[in-house]
């Protein structure tokens, strides 16, 4: 791709991108939310044409006028939005747009093997090739968003945060199946906003900035601060912000919290504290989450806030109680994409406390000036951010009702490194100011680093508790339901 | 013994279909009335009646069968009823009472109708305008065209082509076998060739189609045209049966709202993407079953509107509900 | 002024056809320009004009509301038979119409919301139901009359010295207009249009998206007994009265640039899409375009005219053409 | 499989050559001279029969034999009708009930399918009626040329009884109908030259193209405006639609600045084109409306210049009476020419009974019926 530029209603996003893929190499993408890689990936798919600038594959200068012709032309891209259809079945996802036809019928059951065997591939066997999509969890819809990438002959496979919704042993099966690719001389282009990821990964390195390419270089060449510094222009604290150290009384509290797929959870966090919550995947830490803020509450059990019994059975009981949730979907959870910023993070001042809307507008402001939001101004749509900006827009709405109690689910979901350090900053602050947090994040590092206590799930159940500064092996072991290593009391 | 197991997979999954619920709905209502009709000392399930139901659901369930593509596709179509009688028109006129005419009465309706649906199609890909909008603007210029050159029926077709409207083979009116084909070819394409399955994907989520490769315009178009083909082919049936062509047959019939209303009582989405033709051709009956149960009672015509009205809502609300339940026992899967 | 008719800057572009279509009017009637002819304009649209802020509020928030026309016509015929020419009970039985409309708006959102029937089959069944019912109770026909109270409303006008007649319709629409301008721009309004935009993100942002949705069934209900009032007022008790009003409000609101499926448009725009609709009509009659070719006339402007608006909003993402409120147990 | 065909002999609608309705030759196509002059002619005839019961009266019978229908009773009758959906047929389908319930002692069963407007389900209605066990047949045709295959193929198994709007047959028993729509909208259209005068404006209010009872009306009524030089304004379709018709009128009165009369081809928008005068502070027009009882209430009430022609609904009970007098073997008239009387200014109180429902017709033949006024609404 060279000089590859591109503008939306005259903002310019790309301006004149140079990138080369060789075959077989692992190409990181990195830079800041809003730098322009997802657009970058939707130009070399077909999805945009750009403005300016030309693509050549093998030396010769190729033009997508649609997805369909790249994908002719052997690009696979693995989207950052999912681009799945919930009401059709894995193999039929799999080969949309693609369907292979015998005597003019799709020859379903060539289909169907051929899917089996990429699932068998990738160590895929929680489901099979006619399983509908919408009955997987959001970790196995990746993995079908990987496969359809996959079922093409791609000379060239662009994958966009494909790890953002996975756990840590399908990243690795990912990052296996990555290797398998290059070592068959396909070239993967591969954004990420996790260092150790690009690390382990990647042979060279572009950093985009603002729409341009800052440099290229192979990853051996460089050191994660070093990273970290071309894309943010400014180095920046590897650590988490201090722990908290006084807490307060208890803030919330969960006795015998049962829920279809929770059992009995008890669970108390003091005002002042960060709680992670670990567990692996489909472990039951969004339905827990949910179950207190009432999105699918409680089926027994009680919930205290500062003490007091609380009925949340609604959001709306639960947000004037004084709980706020950032959802782990922003997309379909987080979101009114067509209504601006400004609409979006004062939603929930004017659901619930109209009163305090104007007052909240201010409050909302300084939260996304300092998570670092990149828009073109407040009454920008929300649909037109970029990923991680998106996320940023979500976190605003929610700290701008001052809640006591914050539950994150994956709070830093595609955000990037600086935005994400800016969130831990706020985090740490409101709890200081006396806000008890529960933190989902399927990140380890992350959520070792910002936790004062973490309380870990398995198959529904609390398997135990681990202090501040656990290991990640102490963590993995009780959220594999191995044995308990070390558990602290309550 | 594989083909038995094979079998054996899919009985299941039609079970848990959208459809199989028109059809334990439509078998309850034919007990139903059979019940009802006999206690007041009727006979209700005799051949004649039987087939008088059949013959009377040929019109709409053509209708309805390509009113069910466009909705799978994400859209929806207002323009049918007066494109019914807008092709009874052009058969009549066409054919002019001439058996040697029939062929080309027949493809000038073909023809006519493809060219609406492109044009529907064309509306709502190209500029943008909604499908509501869209086929009802385009429904307008029919009407306006139906009532500036015709003040009636007009036109007649030869009554080699009436044998196509009251012909039957052995007891089955050819009109049913008519629908049955249609319903079946459109199964078929829509479960067993490409542009099928693009339709669904247009249907469940244009972004997803386009950005997998469908060609998502083209397939908007195509289903506009396979609709408006299935509201010609109607056309040419009320022809034959009406041995004319009359400006209002489409618009009297309610065949716009009442085909929508078949395609979602065969548990068809509204908004696209899930469903299909088998749902529908059960919906269609069971409309004529009712249909016929009213008339069987001697029931006040605006009863059965009321009648109607509410079977619809209800039946929709039991599709959601099973829906519901369906999502509430994903959540509910424990993990192992 | 500007400011209430523009978003981002730009005026809706209906606001452009409507002025387009006056000053036609005007070329072809320069009379139309007197406050008297406007003022029959507005009387005459008004009926109109308060469906479609009606059925705004049902499509702004991701539905549809098919069942307004069949409304407006049990309304009037059940005005016609309960009041049968007397005087007295024109109070009451008005009081008595705004809770049929009030129960009938109700019964749509809450079979919406509750039963989690799309609201167009919703009200598609609820127009059979209505149409049906009104009859079966009156044996077919309108029995009784209006009484000359009655049609105050939606005959008559207030006399403004020095400016001469003010029809109430027109009053009342303007009325109608700040009052809805006034209603989106409260925090309800808000999280009205959030909630057509995304009702899971809606609810979970504490937003009781069922509630709110059937306050929209409900306003659209209410609407229609408006519309009903002034409709029978202005010509009398008939069994046509509402047939196609649902059409033609659906129309008019996404003439106003309001996007069928919910999340985007404004209420005055859509009362403009409304006016534009009466001014076509008025338009085309001035013109005397048969009566037979007015309806296609009617078809290709109403396509041009949401084309043109469909140009301005965001052309990638093309909106269902029947928004699905697939069950979310929120 | 054997294949058989229930088209009916000779096919349908146009058994040979093209029916009169087939071409559409622009204008002329509902205008047949010679109907034209007979029912012009009819209109000054006397009818036979008792004068009190106009729906038993008819105008040059020539009877027919039906000995061969007849049957032992009690009845089964059948009645297929094209549908309800307006005051005109309500009223006419309530009067008919009235008078079958005349004759229970007669008629043991009265099976009645309505077609709801749709000719194919018409066509289908009557093939079930036939495939049951009646006795006779009463066909209220929803269209003239398209039913005339389905009523022809009755014809062979059981006595049929067409009124109102006919087929192009001539197998049915009879054919009950008033004088015609050509004598309708010539008496309303000469009432009118008469009062407007040559040049006098008149704005002709139409329902809908295509139908052609109605379309009749018009066709007479426009050969005689060109023929008295009365200027026609306009000629609008209000759909019967009130609110349609008023706003029709006050662009008319705003456009011409005053209008002399008011042409209907059905009165019930006429009440509300009388409101447009008025509230427009004009004085009311000549006008023809219909025997519709809130046109005849402001009729009395304005002391109004008017007239109306009328299409009485009192066929509905003469199409039961034949029935009967088919199955008992008396003979009826092929073509039974009921009256249709004009309402006018000397006459209007004698036709006018208060109380009545604002859409009744009060050439309903039913005032003498049990439960009058109650059953039809009052
Ligand atoms: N369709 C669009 N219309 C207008 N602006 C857009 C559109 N798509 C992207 N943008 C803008 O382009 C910029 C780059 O977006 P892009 O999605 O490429 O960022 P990104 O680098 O992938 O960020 P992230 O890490 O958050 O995913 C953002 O400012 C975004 O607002
Ligand atoms: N949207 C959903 N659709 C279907 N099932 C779901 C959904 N969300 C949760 N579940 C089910 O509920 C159970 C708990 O899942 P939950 O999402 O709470 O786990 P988790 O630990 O948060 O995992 P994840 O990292 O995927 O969010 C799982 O069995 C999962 O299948
Ligand atoms: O059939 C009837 C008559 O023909 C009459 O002219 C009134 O309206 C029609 O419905
Ligand atoms: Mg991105
Ligand atoms: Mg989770």
């Amino acid at each position: 791709m060279a000089g590859i530029s591109k503008s939306f209603l005259g903002v310019g996003v790309l301006q004149g991108v140079d990138l080369d893929l060789r075959p077989g190499e692992v190409h990181a993408l990195v830079g800041e939310n809003g730098a322009g890689k997802s657009t970058l990936l939707k130009v070399l798919s077909g999805v945009h044409a750009p403005d300016a600038g030309t693509i050549a594959i093998d030396g010769e200068v190729r033009t997508f006028a649609n997805p369909r012709q790249a994908h002719e032309a052997g690009i696979a891209i693995i989207h950052q939005e999912f681009t799945l259809l919930p009401e059709r079945t894995v193999a039929q996802n799999v080969f949309l747009g693609r369907e292979p036809v015998r005597r003019g019928l799709v020859d379903t059951a060539a289909m169907g093997r051929a899917t089996a065997a990429l699932l068998a591939e990738i160590g895929e066997t929680g489901f099979g090739p006619d399983a509908v999509v919408s009955r997987l969890s959001v970790a196995q819809q990746q993995v079908v968003e990987i496969v359809k990438a996959l079922a093409t002959d791609a000379r060239i496979v662009a994958m966009d945060e494909p790890t953002a919704a996975l756990a840590d042993h399908e990243v690795g099966l990912l990052f296996d199946l990555v290797r398998r690719l290059t070592a068959r001389g396909i070239a993967v282009l591969y954004v990420s906003h996790r260092m150790p990821e690009i690390f382990a990964l990647a042979d060279r390195v572009t950093v985009l900035k603002d729409g341009a390419r800052v440099t290229t270089v192979p990853t051996a060449e460089l050191d994660p601060p070093t990273l970290v510094r071309l894309m943010v222009g400014r180095p920046l604290d590897a650590y988490y912000p201090p722990r908290g150290g006084d807490f307060g009384d208890v803030r919330l509290e969960v006795r015998g919290g049962t829920a279809p797929a929770l059992r009995g959870i008890d669970l108390a966090v003091r005002a002042g504290e960060v709680v992670g919550v670990a567990g692996l995947q489909g472990s039951g830490r969004t339905e827990l989450l949910r179950a207190i803020f009432g999105a699918d509450p409680f089926t027994a059990g009680e919930v205290r806030l500062d003490g007091e019994p609380v009925r949340l059975t609604s959001p709306r009981r639960a947000i004037t109680a004084g709980v706020a949730m950032v959802t782990e979907d922003r997309k379909a959870e987080g979101l009114a994409l067509a209504r601006s910023v400004q609409e979006n993070a004062l939603l929930v001042l004017r659901a619930v406390f109209p009163r305090r809307a104007r007052a909240g507008a201010v409050r909302t402001r300084d939260v996304l000036a300092a998570v670092g939001l990149r828009s073109a101004g407040e009454d920008q749509e929300v649909r037109f951010l970029s990923g991680g900006n998106q996320q940023k827009v979500v976190l605003a709405k929610w700290l701008a009702v001052d809640p006591r109690v914050l539950l994150l689910d994956e709070p830093t979901r595609g955000i990037d490194v600086g935005a994400k350090a800016a969130v831990h900053e706020l985090v740490r602050e409101q709890a200081a100011a006396g806000m008890a947090v529960l933190l989902v994040c399927s990140e380890l590092p992350e959520l070792i680093g910002m936790s004062d206590r973490i309380c870990v799930l398995h198959e529904g159940r609390l398997a135990g508790e681990l202090p501040a500064g656990a290991s990640e092996e102490d963590v993995m072991a009780l959220a594999t339901g191995g044995p308990v290593r070390a558990e602290v009391p309550r | 013994m594989t083909a038995l197991v094979g079998r054996a997979r899919w009985l299941p999954r039609i079970a848990a279909g959208p459809a199989a619920g028109t059809w334990v709905a439509l078998g309850l209502v034919v007990l139903l009335a059979a019940a009802i009709v006999s206690a007041r000392g009727g006979d209700y399930l005799t051949q004649a009646n039987v087939l008088n139901m059949l013959s009377r659901s040929s019109a709409l369930g053509i209708v309805a069968v390509g009113q069910t593509i466009a909705i799978l596709a994400g859209s929806l179509d207002l323009s049918v009823a007066y494109l019914i009688g807008l092709s009874s028109l052009i058969a009549a006129e066409v054919m002019a009472g001439d058996p040697a005419m029939i062929v080309p009465g027949v493809l000038a309706v073909l023809a006519a109708s493809a060219l609406v649906g492109l044009v529907n199609g064309l509306v709502i890909t190209k500029l943008h305008v909604n499908a509501f909008i869209a086929t009802l603007g385009v429904g307008l210029v029919i009407k306006g065209i139906l009532e500036s050159r015709y003040q009636g029926p007009a036109g007649s077709v030869p009554v080699l082509f009436q044998r196509l409207g009251y012909d039957r083979i052995g007891p089955i009116p050819v009109s049913v076998l008519l629908m049955l084909a249609v319903a079946g070819a459109a199964a078929l394409f829509l479960q067993r060739t490409r542009l099928g399955h693009h339709v669904y994907a247009v249907g469940g989520n244009v972004e997803v189609a386009r950005v997998s490769g469908v060609p998502t315009s083209r397939t908007t178009v195509l289903a506009h045209v396979l609709c408006s083909l299935c509201a010609g082919l109607a056309g040419l049936y009320l022809a034959s049966r009406l041995g004319a062509g009359a400006p209002y047959v489409g618009t009297d019939g309610g065949y716009d709202l009442e085909s929508i209303a078949a395609v979602v009582l065969g548990g068809t989405v509204l908004a696209g993407g899930r469903g299909g033709v088998g749902g529908t051709v059960a919906g269609v009956l069971l409309l004529a079953v009712l249909d016929n149960l009213f008339d069987q009672l001697v029931l006040d015509a605006f009863f059965k509107d009321v009648v109607r009205g509410a079977v619809i809502i209800l039946a929709v609300a039991v599709y959601a509900r099973r829906q519901l339940r369906a999502r509430a026992q994903r959540a509910v899967r424990v993990p192992r | 002024m500007r400011a209430l008719l523009s978003r981002g800057g730009a005026v809706a572009p209906v606001f452009a056809v409507l002025l387009v279509l006056l000053v036609a009017i005007a070329v072809v009637n320069p009379n139309f320009i007197e406050p008297a002819s406007l003022l029959a304009y507005l009387k005459r649209a008004a009926p109109l004009a308060i469906l479609a802020v009606g059925q705004y509020f049902v499509i702004v928030s991701g539905e549809f509301d098919l069942s307004v026309g069949s409304l407006v016509t049990v309304q009037v015929v059940v005005a016609a038979r309960l009041i049968d020419g007397d005087e007295s009970a024109t109070l009451p039985v008005i009081a008595l119409l705004v809770a049929l409309g009030l129960l009938i708006g109700l019964l749509n959102g809450l079979i919406t919301t509750r039963l989690y029937v799309p609201s167009f089959v919703t009200t598609l069944g609820m127009l059979l139901v209505l149409s049906g019912a009104v009859f079966l109770w009156t044996g077919g026909a309108p029995r009784g009359s209006l009484s000359a109270a009655f049609r105050v409303p939606g005959r008559q006008g207030i006399e403004i010295p020095g400016f001469g007649q003010v029809p109430w319709s027109a009053l009342i629409l303007v009325a109608v207009a700040a009052g809805a301008v006034a209603l989106m721009r409260s925090a309800w309004g808000h999280t009205l249009v959030a909630t057509g935009d995304n009702d899971r993100a809606t609810a979970l942002a504490g937003v009781p998206v069922a509630r709110v949705r059937t306050t929209a069934f409900v306003l659209s209900a209410l609407a229609a007994t408006l519309a009903a009032i002034l409709l029978g007022g202005f010509a009398g008790v008939s069994a046509q009265v509402g047939e196609g009003l649902e059409f033609s409000a659906i129309t008019a609101v996404v003439l106003g640039g309001v996007v069928l499926g919910g999340g985007r448009g404004s209420v005055l725009a859509a009362l403009a899409g409304a006016l534009v609709l009466e001014a076509l009509f008025t338009l085309l009659n001035l013109l005397g375009v048969s009566g037979a070719l007015e309806s296609t006339v009617q078809g290709v402007i109403i396509i041009a005219a949401v084309a043109y608006a469909a140009r301005r909003v965001g052309r990638t993402r093309r909106p269902p053409a029947v928004p699905d409120p697939s069950p979310q147990p929120a | 499989a054997a294949c058989t065909s229930d088209v009916p002999p000779g096919g349908a609608a146009a058994p040979t050559g093209a029916p009169a309705t087939s071409a559409p030759a622009a204008g002329s196509e509902f205008f047949d001279q010679a109907e034209h002059d007979r029912q012009l002619a009819l209109r000054d005839q006397t009818a036979q029969g008792p004068a009190d019961q106009p729906w038993m009266q008819m105008l040059e019978p020539e009877m027919r034999d039906t000995a061969r229908y007849a049957t032992q009773g009690p009845h089964h009758v059948c009645f297929s009708n094209a549908s309800v959906d307006n005051p005109w047929r309500q009223v006419g389908w309530t009067t008919m009930q009235a008078e079958v319930d005349l004759h229970r002692d007669e008629i043991a069963n009265f099976t009645a399918l309505d077609a709801g407007a749709s000719d194919d389900k018409q066509i289908s209605d009557i093939q079930q009626l036939v495939g049951g066990d009646c006795d006779a047949l009463i066909v209220s045709p929803n269209t003239t040329a398209t039913l005339t295959p389905a009523v022809e193929a009755a014809c062979g198994q059981v006595p049929v009884i067409v009124f109102d709007r006919g087929v192009d047959t001539d197998c049915p028993v009879t054919f009950i109908h008033p004088v015609g729509g050509y004598a309708f909208g010539a008496t309303a259209a000469e009432f009118l030259a008469g009062e407007v005068g040559q040049g006098g404006k008149v704005l002709a209010l139409r329902v809908l193209p295509g139908v052609d009872v109605l379309e009749h009306r018009w066709a007479a009524a426009e050969r005689i405006f060109a023929a008295r030089g009365v200027n026609v304004v306009g000629v609008e379709f209000t759909e019967n639609d009130t609110a349609t018709a008023k706003s029709i009128v006050s662009d008319y009165l705003q456009r011409e600045g005053q209008i002399n009369g008011i042409w209907m081809d059905d009165g019930t928008a006429g009440v509300a084109a009388l409101e447009a005068f008025e509230d427009a502070g004009q004085p009311l027009p000549a006008i023809s409306g219909e025997d519709q009882q809130q046109f005849l209430e402001k009729w009395q009430a304005e002391g109004l210049t008017a007239q109306a022609p009328t299409y009485p609904t009192f066929q509905w009970r003469t199409a039961v009476v034949a029935a009967l007098q088919v199955l008992r073997g008396e003979q009826v008239p092929s073509e039974w020419i009921l009256p249709q009387p004009t309402i006018n200014g000397e006459n209007l109180s004698q036709y006018l009974q208060p109380g009545l429902p604002p859409l009744h017709y009060a050439l309903c033949g039913c005032q003498q019926m049990p439960d009058f006024p109650a059953r039809w609404g009052a």
